[in-house]
C-alpha cells in the first residue's frame, strides 16, 4: 500500500465557528477537511448537550483535517487567532494516509 | 386589574403554558425526557414559517397601512435603545458583572424573543383581540440593532471584545441574514403576496394546529430552560435573578409608551410591549460569542432563557394584554 | 366468535396495520426505505403527548373516578406478578435460556408497549367502544414495576447481574422518571387540569391526524421489526417463537380477569388486557442493558419487537377487544 | 395561451412556488437558513406517504382501470428511451462533456422527479382537473428503467464506468428496492386495497395539511437548489444551461405524445408530461454515485436540481397543465 | 505553537451508559470530554443501525477525551468497571494538544 | 491495564458506499467497526454539506475501524477496490487498546 507519512488536526469548536474554521482552513492551504456533529460535551464551563436546543450558540462541532507535515506550521498558526478567546480544543496526530498524492 | 388577574388564571391553566411547566418540572428532576435537536429546530422553522406567513396575509387583507414604516422605525429605535437602559441598570443591580458581560447581556434584552411574541399572538387570538399584521415585520427588524448597541458598549472604552476591534462586514452579513430574519421576514412577503387565496391553502397547515405545535415546542423550551436553570447556580446570584425580573417590566414600560404613541390597537400595543419586554435566546447568543467571545455565555443564556423567558410566558403576557387593553380603551 | 373474525379482517386491512406489515417486508427485503433517528423519536413523542392529553380530558369531562386508583394498583400487581409467569414459561419451553436472560426477557412482559397501547385506543375509537380515560395512567404505571421482579429473579441466587449486587438509587431514579412515563403521566395531568377548554385547543393538533402519524409511525416500526426478525436468526429457537406467542396470550387472560374484578367498562377491558398481554421495547431494553448487562439484548429485543409486538398488533388487538367486549356483555 | 399566462400567473404568485423562490434566494445570499437533513428527509417521507396512498385510493374510488398496466408500460418505455436523447443532445449542445458524464447525465433525464410530480398534482388538485390515481403507479415505474441506458450508454464503447464492468444484481436490488420506490408502491398498494375506509381515517393528515409541508418543502428544496447553482459555477457552461432548459421540453413533448397516444385524461396527460419533462435528483444520482464513480456529480447535480427543477417548477408545469388541457380536449 | 504531549482516549460505548461515562471521567479528574452521534455499526453482537429507532437501548455514543499523560492511568482505571460487562471498544492514542495549560 | 498495540483506521467515504465498506471490512475478517455521521466538509471537489437535503447522493460518513496490526494489510488490499474513483480519505494511526483479546 503507498502509504505516507501525515498530520490529523482534530478541532472541537463552538458551532458558531463553523464557518470561519473552515475559511482558514482553506487559506492555509490544505486540500479538505470534515466536518462531524457533536451531541454534547463536559469542559471548565460545564456540561451542555444539543438535545432540545434550536440555537447554534451553544452547539459544538468537530472538523478533521488530514494534512501533509510541512502543511501544518502555517495550519495551526492561522487556526490560533480563531481560536483564541473560544471554546475549544486541538489535537494533532501522527497518522499514515492512503493515497498520498491527494493531499 | 380584574383582565389581569382573569387572563393570568387562564394564561397559567392553559395547555401551552402547562407544557412548558412539565419541561421545566422535568429537566430540574433531571428526567431523560428530551427532544432530538432537529425535531426542535423543525418545531421553531414550522412556527416562524406559520406566523410569519399569517401577518403577511392579515397585511393583504387589511390592506398596506401607511403604520407599517412608523411602527418599525419605532421597534428599531426600542431595539437601538433599551441595551443602554439594560446595561445601566445591571451594573447597578449586579456592578460585580464585567463591563464586556454586562454589555452581552445588554443586546439580549434589547431584542426579541420570537417564542414569546408567538406565545401572545395565541393569547390575542384566543381572547379575540386583533393586531395589527405587520408587527411581524417589527419584531425581525428589532432583532438586530440591540446588537451594535451591545458591541458599542462593550468596545467603547477601548476594551476589545475579544476577536479585536469592530466586526467585520461578514458577521454584519451574519447577522442580518440570520435563518429567523430570513424565514420570518420572507414568509410575511409571500404572506403579502399571495393572500387570502395563500392563505386557504395553507390554513389547514399552519392555522389549525398551530397551538398544538406551540404546547409540543414549549415542552421543549421548558425542558431548555430548566436545564439553564440547573446551569445556573453558581453563575446567577438573586441580584442578577432580579435584574432578569425588572428588566422585562422595564422593556415593556418602555414597549407600551411607543405603541401608544404610534396609536397601534391594543392588540398591537400588546405586541410590541412584549417584544421589548422579551430577551433574545437564538440569535443575539450566537452573534455574541462570535463577536464578544470573552462574554460568558453562562450568564445571558441563564437571565434570557432561565429567568426572563418563563417569566414573561406565564406572568407577563397577561399584564402585557391587560396594560395594553387598558391604554387603548383610554 | 363473529365479532374476533369481522374486527381481525378489519384489523388486517386497516391503514396502521398494512403500514405496519409494509415495514417488515422492506425489511426483510433489505430494501433502504429507512426513517431518521430524530424523525421516528418525534412521532413517538406526538403520539406520547397525544394519548396521555387526550386520557386526561377525558377523565375531565366524566369527573374525577374512584375507580382510577383501584384500576392503577390492579395494572401493579399485574406488573410485578407477570414477569414470575413469564419466567416460568420461558424456562419450561426452553430450558437453555439461561437465568439471566429468562429474568430479563420476564421483565419486558411484565411492563408494557405504549405504542400496542396506542394502536388499540385507534381501533377502539373507531369501533365507538368508550374506555376510561384514566387507563392512560394505569399504563405509565405498569411501565417499572415489572422490572424490579426481573431484577429480584436474576439475582435471587446469589448471581450478580453483572454491575455488581443490586442497583442503586441512580437507576430507579432514571427508570422512575425515564421520557415517556414522565410525557405520558404529565401530558394526562395536562388534560385532566385544562380540561375541555384545553381539548378545545389542541384537538386539531392531537385528534384530527393522529391515525396518519400512528400509521406512518407503525410503517417505521415494522422496519425496525423486521430488521430484529432478521437478526433474530441464530437467537431465536422455534421454542422460543413459541413463548413470544403464548406468553401475551397468557398475559391477555391474566389482564382480562384482573379488568373484569375491577368492573371496568368493555373498552377498559381491553385497555388493560393489551397492557398486560404487552411487551416492553422502549423503556424495559433500557434499564436491562444498564442493571443487567451480561443478559443478551438480541433475545428480549426479538421476542418483545419482532415476535409480541406484531402479534398483538395483527391478531391479538382484535381478540383482546372481542373478549373484552364478550366479558364486560356478559 | 391564454390558459397557460393564467396558470403560469397563479402558479408563480402561489405560496407554493414564492416559498422555494425564498429558498433559493436565501441561499444565493449565504443565509445560514437551512433544515436539518432529518426533518427535510421526514417531509420528504411524509409526500411519499401521502401521493403514493392517494393515488392508490383514487383507483380504489374509481375501480381497476386495464389502462393502468399499459400506462405503466408507456412510462417505461419513455424512461428507457429518454436517455439516448438526452445523451445525443447533451453531446451536440456541449461536445466537450465526457462520454461518461453525459451518460450520467442522460439518465438522470429519463427518469423522473417526485417533487415535480407532487407539486403538479397540487396544481391540478387547485385547478379542479382530475388525474387517473395510478400515475403513481407510472412515477414509480419510471424511477428505475433509465439506469439501464445510462449504463449501456457509459460502457457500450468498452468503457468501464468505474467499478468495473456491469454493475452486480446487489445494486439491481438497491436500485428497484430503493426506499423511495418502495414507499411509493407500498403507499399505493395500501390506498387501493383499504380504499374510501382508509382514506376516511387518513385523510385529515395526508390531505388537508398537504400543501401546507409542501410549501416548507419546496423551501427547503429552494435552499438546496440554490446551494447547488451557487456550486455550479464553473461547471456549467451556458451549453450546459441551454441543455437544462431545453430537454425538459423535450421529454415534455414525448411525455405529451405517450399520454396522448394512451389516451389518458387531461390530467394524466398533464402527469406523464411532467414525469417524462422532469430530471431524477434522489434515486438516480446515488445509484451513478455507485456505478459510474467517475462520472461528475456536480454536473448532473446542477443540472437535474439547479436548473430543470426550478424550471419546470415555475414555468414548466403550467405549460404541461396548459398544452395537456388543450390535447385532451382537442 | 506552544504543543504538549497527551493522550487521546476515545471509547465507543452503548448510549445507556452516557451519564455513567460522563461521571466516571469527571471523577477521575479529566478537564473535559465531549461526545459523538453514532449511526450504525458492526461487532461479535452482529450489525447494528440507529435508524428508525426510538430507544437508547441499542444505540451507542463514541466519547473523545484528551488528557494529560499523567491522568491517564487514573481515568482507565476508572473507567474499566463501567466498561465491563458492556458493549464497547477503547482505543488511548499518543497524541498534541494546543493551549496545554487547559489540560 | 490490559492494553495492546493496534491500528485505528478511519474512512471518511460516501454515504452510498456505506454497505460496501461494511461488507469489505466484514470480509476482511476485522472484528467490528463503528459509523459516525458527517455533517458536510470540503475538499477538491468543493464544499458540501448534509443539512436540508434528502437523498444519499452528496453525503459522507467515517467509518472507524480498531484492528490488530497483523489484520491491516488485508484490510487495506480490500478496501483499495472500493476506494478507487470514490470520493474519500483514509488514514491510519497507531493505537493502544484496551480488552484486546476481542480484536
Ligand atoms: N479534555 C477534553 N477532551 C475532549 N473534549 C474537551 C476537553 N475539554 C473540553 N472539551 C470540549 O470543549 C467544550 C468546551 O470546553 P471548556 O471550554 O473547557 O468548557 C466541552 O464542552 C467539550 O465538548
Ligand atoms: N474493532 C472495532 N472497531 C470499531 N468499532 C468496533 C469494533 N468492535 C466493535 N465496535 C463497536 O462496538 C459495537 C459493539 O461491538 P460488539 O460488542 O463486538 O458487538 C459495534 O457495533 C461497533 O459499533
Ligand atoms: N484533507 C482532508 N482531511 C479531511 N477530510 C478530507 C480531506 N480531503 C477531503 N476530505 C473529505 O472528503 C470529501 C471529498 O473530498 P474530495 O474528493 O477532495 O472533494 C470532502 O468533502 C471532505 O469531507
Ligand atoms: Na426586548
Ligand atoms: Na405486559
Ligand atoms: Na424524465
Amino acid at each position: 500500500m503507498d502509504m505516507k507519512q501525515a498530520k490529523r488536526v482534530e478541532i472541537i469548536i463552538e458551532a458558531v465557528m463553523e464557518r470561519r474554521v473552515g475559511q482558514v482552513l482553506t487559506e492555509a492551504g490544505v486540500t479538505g477537511f470534515t466536518m462531524l456533529p457533536v451531541l454534547g460535551g463536559s469542559g471548565r464551563s460545564g456540561h451542555w448537550t444539543r438535545e432540545g436546543g434550536v440555537g447554534r450558540a451553544s452547539g459544538m462541532i468537530a472538523v478533521i483535517c488530514l494534512c501533509a507535515p510541512h502543511r501544518l506550521d502555517r495550519l495551526l498558526d492561522a487556526l490560533f487567532p480563531v481560536l483564541t478567546d473560544h471554546i475549544g480544543v486541538v489535537s494533532v496526530t501522527d497518522t499514515q494516509i492512503l493515497r498520498a498524492e491527494r493531499f | 386589574m380584574d383582565l389581569i388577574l382573569t387572563l393570568a388564571g387562564q394564561n397559567l391553566l392553559s395547555p401551552v403554558i402547562l407544557f412548558f411547566a412539565l419541561g421545566v418540572a422535568a429537566a430540574l428532576a433531571r428526567s431523560d425526557l428530551s427532544f432530538p435537536e432537529a425535531i426542535a429546530k423543525g418545531m421553531s422553522l414550522y412556527l416562524l414559517f406559520a406566523i410569519g406567513f399569517k401577518g403577511g396575509a392579515s397585511v393583504a387583507s387589511h390592506g398596506m397601512d401607511p403604520g407599517l414604516v412608523l411602527a418599525v422605525l419605532g421597534g428599531v429605535v426600542l431595539s437601538f435603545a433599551l441595551p443602554f437602559v439594560a446595561y445601566g441598570l445591571l451594573r447597578a443591580m449586579a456592578p460585580r458583572v464585567s463591563v464586556l458581560d454586562a454589555a452581552a447581556v445588554a443586546g439580549h434584552y434589547g431584542s426579541i424573543s420570537i417564542v414569546t411574541f408567538v406565545a401572545l399572538s395565541a393569547m390575542l387570538t384566543a381572547q379575540g383581540i386583533p393586531a395589527e399584521g405587520y408587527m411581524i415585520a417589527v419584531a425581525a427588524a428589532m432583532e438586530a440593532p440591540a446588537i451594535v448597541s451591545a458591541l458599542w458598549l462593550a468596545t467603547r472604552g477601548g476594551k476589545s471584545g475579544g476577536t479585536g476591534g469592530a466586526p467585520g462586514t461578514e458577521l454584519w452579513r451574519e447577522i442580518l441574514l440570520n435563518g429567523s430574519i430570513v424565514l420570518l421576514l420572507g414568509s410575511f412577503f409571500i404572506g403579502v403576496i399571495s393572500g387570502e387565496r395563500g392563505m386557504a391553502d395553507l390554513e389547514p397547515f399552519i392555522v389549525t394546529p398551530f397551538k398544538g405545535v406551540l404546547a409540543l415546542f414549549l415542552l421543549d423550551m421548558g425542558l431548555v430552560a430548566g436545564r439553564e436553570l440547573r446551569a445556573a447556580r453558581g453563575v446567577v446570584t438573586l441580584r442578577i435573578v432580579g435584574f432578569g425580573l425588572s428588566m422585562p417590566l422595564i422593556g415593556a414600560a418602555a414597549g407600551l409608551g411607543m405603541g401608544a404613541l404610534l396609536g397601534l390597537s391594543a392588540g398591537g400595543i400588546a405586541a410590541l410591549t412584549t417584544l421589548a419586554a422579551s430577551a433574545s435566546y437564538i440569535a443575539v447568543p450566537a452573534a455574541m460569542r462570535v463577536a464578544l467571545p470573552r462574554a460568558n455565555p453562562a450568564l445571558y443564556l441563564s437571565l434570557a432563557l432561565g429567568i426572563t423567558f418563563p417569566f414573561n410566558l406565564t406572568l407577563g403576557l397577561p399584564l402585557y394584554v391587560a396594560l395594553a387593553s387598558a391604554i387603548a380603551g383610554g
